[in-house]
């Protein structure tokens, strides 16, 4: 009898302080996968936000840089620049990129760094308490939407895979979940496409992870999960917006 | 005599910055620092580097912050509002132990203000205008050739300490034409960058962070930069004196208010009035120990700044507890930029 | 010998190109120089000047009080600047666009020259710097015009090599004309 | 025939796998573990098929699979 | 007993916004603030308010400007590094006049640092972390009801004296839950805000600005600030003074240090050590006088701060020449906060 | 005879000081004739930018906020949100609006902020000499790319009127030239349609002005006016990307 | 009197619930009271931690180095926090998530209540704070049981208070056990 | 019958009126003006017919049209 499901070994044998049902450890296992099967582990610069994923380097197994709060893509700039052949990429939440991070975001985008954007979103605020993020859904209560999100006042959420595919430098731009077996087994091909396109040189990739955050939204962890495939992909569809490949 | 360039004082940051090794710029542009970019982004790609304009200041300094956890020399440089803007992530590079030079040609404000030379801005950059309590280098260049030597120092000093070294000048010393020799880089002896990221490649992971939660960690992670301001005060203080031997009214001042005032020194010299000059090269770590020494015997010190008053601090925690210190400041503005003569005058009024 | 010169006008009228060629000119004498610029908001409008100081020796400070000769361009530039000139000093006045009746110094030298009207005679109202620095120099000796002719090809940018002649023939007739007025 | 391996100290029951296994193999203990969560425990080994699928959308990868 | 409610520092500070009719927030989350924007989330819609959670600090303070200069009294909230990248905006308020109520609850750094209580942003919000040299009141609560009473301070001084005031605290006093008795807004007497733009409606043009071209203009625009900065200091500085009569060593501290000293001073005076407490709680100004007056008498001063050593230099350029400062400083972090006892030790070290 | 074509009276009657040919002053002058048009001179607050404009008030008889470099929009929005019966609008250059002001301008797009934003594209850094701008195009020398923009390295030009339109809060979006009589009747067609959509509460207009900058292209003001004809309006195409009314 | 005790844990055991609602207890009885909670970075995981001091005069230093009593709901916090208890204090542990066979002091009293168990026979794991706060104000007297039943309206949010009658249980399961420890 | 007004001093010589008149009546002059342009001058007033092109397209506002 033989493993068939093991651990990657870019990921980091120890436990994670992410809470229980929390997508955040899903995804960063997939994330692990596609370097494994990349090779790339030890060539890799990760660029930690700061939020929930704030301890990358705790739990993946490569060099990290940690950036200030919305400036992850900025900072994976300087280290392409300035190490071309590594294989670098960045994991920030909503808040941190669609909100804080949007500048640095687009330009590092338009300007087309080869580098690839893991962008996790769970429509809140998850490591200071469960605030209104740019891509809290529309009547969405949250500790600074005690009323629900109002568009009127606070505007839509924003789809940040769909606004990104307008910029020449995008040369893919896909939205996962992780929530269910069939939507989990997608994200994993899509992640392994946008570690493809960076491997390649074919460009900024970027990736649209829906995840749960039962503890901010005051749910089971079962409860959060079916959110995220039912409301979540209501409004954030799945799906593959920009494929240079394609083009 | 060796050759002399005639450049601006920012061509000569520029030029050192090249021959200092620095491949990588991040900026944005602001007068009236503008010539850096302008004269990198003709030069670097001459040399396999990369300049890029950032998408703002807050862009340009993280992507400092990015190159410069590479191991690599890396600058960017601004002015007024965009250091203020870059204040975050100085405050991060000074947490991460990151080298780093800033270059800041300093301009009138507070807000938009206008582009004239200022000295305002020495408390942003010498007491730390970002959060955290952390310090970094600040170089104070009076002349066109020091733009080019202490450029090149400030990519040592970072190097060396681990932290970032700002050149702070302003557009009197910037937009000011002078020939300049561009001397070799020193041979100094750096620490290897074995906390650099650059992929574990079978090594060691390295991180690059200024975050620490273990218990009392984030503590003795202060104190260690502590200790480092400590050992910077011992060893790097660097100043200029001027005829200060028999001075009976000791001026002090920086960069461009310094290079004013030494005429009006000589002009007081010429009329047989004992002045002479002290003037800090080196604003943090300042040059405690000078004041000290030159103020055992000169119990007059005329502190002369383009601003209402800021390094007057530093110079009365400096000097001897009974020695006197008078102020003459111009904040700056359109037309606010002090003579010779006007100076000439202030010493004579507190000789 | 020191030498310090003032020149103001407005942003497009060359006033910078104008210091500069003089601080080349004084680096071809091996001399020392500081070429000491200033202009108004950001880049746009307003004044443009600058300071030039010219030593065998040290250049010492950048900026004077009040200089022994002062070349202005335009009214505001006389108006703001005129009554700085060092008792004894010269002012040369671009009287093409100034109006000097209100202008009363008799502890100064005064010398008028019709920058834009020499200027276009020789076919482009923007050489009216060159016949400013022509002028200059041919009055006060601090460069020679030969030095001056020799440095175009250091203050003009590659490009502009081409407008050397004509600005040489600027720079003689500003000469001339200061020259003139002299005797 | 196949089977998993559960790391009952990783696990923070949150429940997932519970959901996720198509023959529904998995329930969450009574007990709790170290961390004070009610880790899941696999109710009738035999069965399994090894697919895996708790393993995949475990996000703590406490679940380990043989077949 | 008035009713007591039973609230966090934090809360406080937001129960005191509305009482002084404050109805305009904008900010962005950070620990540890967020009960800040929480709380005026939930209220400001009531009152016919706004509270807009902005999409960056930067983005909060340029609305906060936007609303000030409309004349409405409004507010922003952050931490170290939020309250770093506010610092240009800071400055472009103090540049044009405005008032606006800035509420700093500072967190321990460098860079990203931790959440636990700091005071390492002394220097960046009393010598202006921002560019230009301007100044900021600064007021350093030390309690729930403090941070009640001096928010309604800050929104007046801020109107008074047309500039930004901050209210500066940190997790001790913004997270500590402590009875709460909410007294009514003090009547003041505030000038028109006839420089707030409303759309002419007929009237001057109004423009608020920061920008001043004219020769001469923005030097004289730096000596008015200069000289309201002046009166500040003349008739705005306020201290607490506990056991300070027949004091043989003067504690000194601010905020969450000084709440933890008092403990300590008063387990010395039960031992018989005469030991007072002289506590600035407004930082800008500075209480210079009281420290001058304090130390005619006493000679030794013993300096607390939850960082490496900053506001001592204001100590020490306060006090009379002869008096001997010492310090004690526990650079914040996770488990480096000082108990009594630890302090305790030190005064009788100093005693 | 009586006088056909005078100066709006919200425009004051002073030199201004752009540059020979600088399209800044007609711009200007539209927008004032459409605050005539509707008469909100006496409501109005203008939001002035960083950049060669930053003297709208010198020029336009209205009360005017002076914002940091970038940050108009979010001074608006402040501005706008205390002062909800007044005619609020920025204006900002490229500089300003698409590069440092990126996060700005889109949140306060997202959010729907009932404003007014005149964004002139003139594909440099006017006032600070001519560098290059987010909107530079593929090739221009400007003073920081001295070889010309170079897709790769710094990415495609940003077409912001299109941008904007992802976003849900957006009413209007339209692009607009002045360089000839043509497009300078539609140029104003499009702005007192912009104006009138705030006078109506009908949400964020935007309109992205095509300008000359002869001064730092180098030209003289008849090629520069020419350029903005061919080349800009190659790349950015003038339109109407936008228009809630016929949603 | 004076009171203070220090209560620890991991996020999510409720340890500031706990502390909130000896607080507001304390407040019922007329007392002066500071609260101070701290926790791990931002808000996710790691420790949670709080201060309460209760007093009928002054409260002072809402800090403590040496806690009269500490209530410690898991291992880690034992260990960290364990060694500072006052001499003469007492020390609450949850028997059910930690092993004290490696902390002997014999200076201070200690206390073993198995909380999670007795939450969870009570129906929810997420009560285990109750149990202590029960446990503590049984052993010290610092408030009433019945204040703390009062304060369960005031330190829980409205919509939790359909489980005040569960709350109250867990408390008087906590002080029972507690109680019954003593003797 | 219809006549432009251009202001020679607020005139900078852009030359833009220049081609926006539809009858090319427009030209710049040689003489400068006190701000150092070749101003705009109307060739022959006459010829005018006041379709104000001129006016709309001057980037300041030098030209007024009456009719
Ligand atoms: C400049 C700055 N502003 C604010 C913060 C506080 N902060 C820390 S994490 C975070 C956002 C977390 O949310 P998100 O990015 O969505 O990530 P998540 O925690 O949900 O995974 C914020 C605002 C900070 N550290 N720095
Ligand atoms: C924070 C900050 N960064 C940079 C500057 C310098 N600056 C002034 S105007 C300007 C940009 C001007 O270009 P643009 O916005 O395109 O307007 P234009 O002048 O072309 O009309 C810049 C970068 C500043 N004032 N503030
Ligand atoms: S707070 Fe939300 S995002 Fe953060 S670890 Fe917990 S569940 Fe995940
Ligand atoms: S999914 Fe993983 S963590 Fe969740 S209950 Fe199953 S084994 Fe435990
Ligand atoms: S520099 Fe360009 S944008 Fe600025 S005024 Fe001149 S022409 Fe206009
Ligand atoms: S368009 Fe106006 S400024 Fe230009 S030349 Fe004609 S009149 Fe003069």
């Amino acid at each position: 009898m033989q493993q068939v499901f093991k651990r990657p070994v870019s990921l980091k044998d120890v436990q994670t302080h992410f809470c229980p049902g929390c997508h955040h450890g899903t995804i960063h296992r997939l994330i692990a996968e596609a370097m494994d099967e990349f090779g790339v582990q030890q060539r890799t610069i990760g660029v930690a936000s700061v939020g929930c994923s704030v301890f990358l380097y705790s739990y993946f197994d490569i060099d990290v840089v940690e950036a200030p709060h919305g400036r992850a893509s900025a900072v994976a700039t300087g280290v392409k620049r300035a190490k071309p052949d590594c294989f670098v990429f960045t994991y920030q939440g909503d808040g941190d990129l669609a909100a804080i991070g949007t500048a640095e975001i687009i330009h590092a985008a338009n300007r087309g760094e080869d580098i690839t954007v893991f962008f996790v979103n769970n429509t809140t605020y998850g490591m200071t308490g469960g605030q209104m993020a740019p891509t809290t859904l529309v009547g969405q209560k949250t500790s600074t939407s005690p009323y629900g999100r109002n568009q009127k006042k606070d505007g839509a959420p924003i789809r940040m895979a769909e606004l990104l595919t307008q910029l020449e430098g995008v040369a893919f731009s896909a939205r996962v979940a992780v929530n269910s077996p069939r939507n989990l087994m997608d994200a994993k091909k899509q992640i392994k496409k946008a570690v493809r396109y960076q491997v390649e040189g074919k460009g900024f990739s970027f990736i649209e992870a829906l995840s749960a955050c039962p503890t901010n939204w005051g749910t089971t962890p079962l409860q959060a999960n079916e959110r995220v495939g039912t409301e979540m992909c209501d409004y954030f569809k799945l799906g593959v917006f920009k494929n240079r490949e394609n083009l | 005599m060796s050759k002399r360039l005639f450049v601006k004082g920012n061509e000569a940051v520029a030029i050192a910055a090249i021959e200092a090794g620095c491949r990588y710029y991040f900026g944005y542009p602001i007068t009236p620092q503008s010539d850096i970019p302008e004269y990198l982004s003709r030069e670097l790609p001459k040399l396999g580097g990369e300049f890029i304009q950032a998408e703002s200041e807050i862009a340009a300094i993280n992507m400092l912050l990015g190159a410069s956890a590479t191991g690599v020399r890396a600058m960017t440089s601004s002015s007024g509002p965009g250091i203020s803007l870059k204040q975050e992530g100085i405050s991060y590079m000074a947490g991460s132990e990151l080298p780093g030079v800033i270059v800041d040609i300093a301009r009138s404000g507070p807000g938009l203000g206008g582009i004239d030379a200022s000295q305002a801005d020495y408390f942003q950059a010498v007491k730390g205008g970002g959060h955290g309590g952390y310090h970094i280098v600040v170089l104070a260049p009076c002349s066109v050739q020091e733009m080019y030597d202490l450029t090149l120092l400030a990519f040592d000093l970072a190097d060396i300490y681990r932290m970032p070294a700002m050149v702070l000048a302003d557009s009197v010393i910037g937009q000011m034409k002078e020939p300049l020799v561009p001397h070799p880089r020193p041979e100094t002896v750096l620490p290897p960058k074995d906390w650099a990221v650059r992929g574990k490649g079978g090594g060691e992971q390295r991180v690059v962070k200024s975050l620490f939660l273990g218990d009392g960690e984030l503590e003795a992670h202060n104190w260690k930069l502590h200790a480092k301001y400590g050992v910077l005060k011992e060893k790097e203080g660097r100043w200029e004196e001027f005829q200060t031997s028999d001075a009976e009214l000791l001026v002090t001042a920086f960069g461009s208010a310094a290079r004013i005032a030494k005429t009006a020194i000589m002009m007081a010299r010429e009329v047989g009035l004992k002045v002479g000059l002290l003037r800090p090269i080196t604003l943090f770590p300042f040059p405690e120990k000078a004041y000290a020494a030159l103020t055992v015997h000169c119990k007059k010190i005329l502190d002369i700044e383009l601003n209402t008053g800021q390094m007057i601090e530093d110079v009365r925690l400096s000097i001897a507890r009974d020695a006197e210190v008078f102020f003459y400041g111009r904040p700056p503005g359109a037309g606010s930029l002090p003579t010779p003569e006007e100076l000439f005058e202030q010493i004579k009024k507190h000789y | 010998m020191r030498h310090d010169v003032f020149i103001a006008g407005f942003g497009g009228q060359g006033v910078l190109l104008a210091g500069n060629l003089l601080s080349y000119a004084a680096l071809i004498e091996g001399k020392n120089v500081s070429f000491f610029p200033a202009y108004g908001v950001e880049k746009r409008g307003g004044a443009a000047m600058c300071t030039v100081v010219i030593a065998d020796g040290e250049v010492g400070s950048p900026v004077i009080g009040n200089p022994s000769a002062t070349v202005v361009l335009n009214q505001t530039s006389l108006d703001k600047f005129g009554q700085k000139v060092k008792p004894g000093g010269i002012c040369i006045i671009n009287s093409s666009l100034i109006d000097t009746s209100g202008f009363n110094r008799d502890d100064i030298e005064i010398i008028l020259v019709p920058m834009n009207e020499i200027a276009m005679q020789l076919g482009d109202a923007r050489m009216v710097n060159m016949v400013a620095a022509g002028a200059y120099a041919a009055r006060t000796g601090a460069v020679a015009l030969t030095s001056l002719a020799e440095a175009l090809k250091d203050a003009l940018p590659e490009r502009n090599h081409r407008f050397i002649p004509a600005n040489i023939r600027a720079i003689e007739a500003g000469a001339a004309h200061a020259g003139f007025e002299k005797s | 025939m196949a089977k998993i391996e559960i790391d009952e100290i990783r696990c923070k029951g949150c429940g997932l796998c519970t959901i996720a296994c198509p023959l529904k193999l998995i329930q969450l203990s009574e007990h709790i573990n170290i961390q004070g969560y009610t880790p899941a425990v696999m109710t009738s080994q035999g069965k399994c098929t090894g697919c895996a699928l708790c393993a995949e959308i475990c996000p703590d990868v406490a679940i380990l699979v043989f077949k």
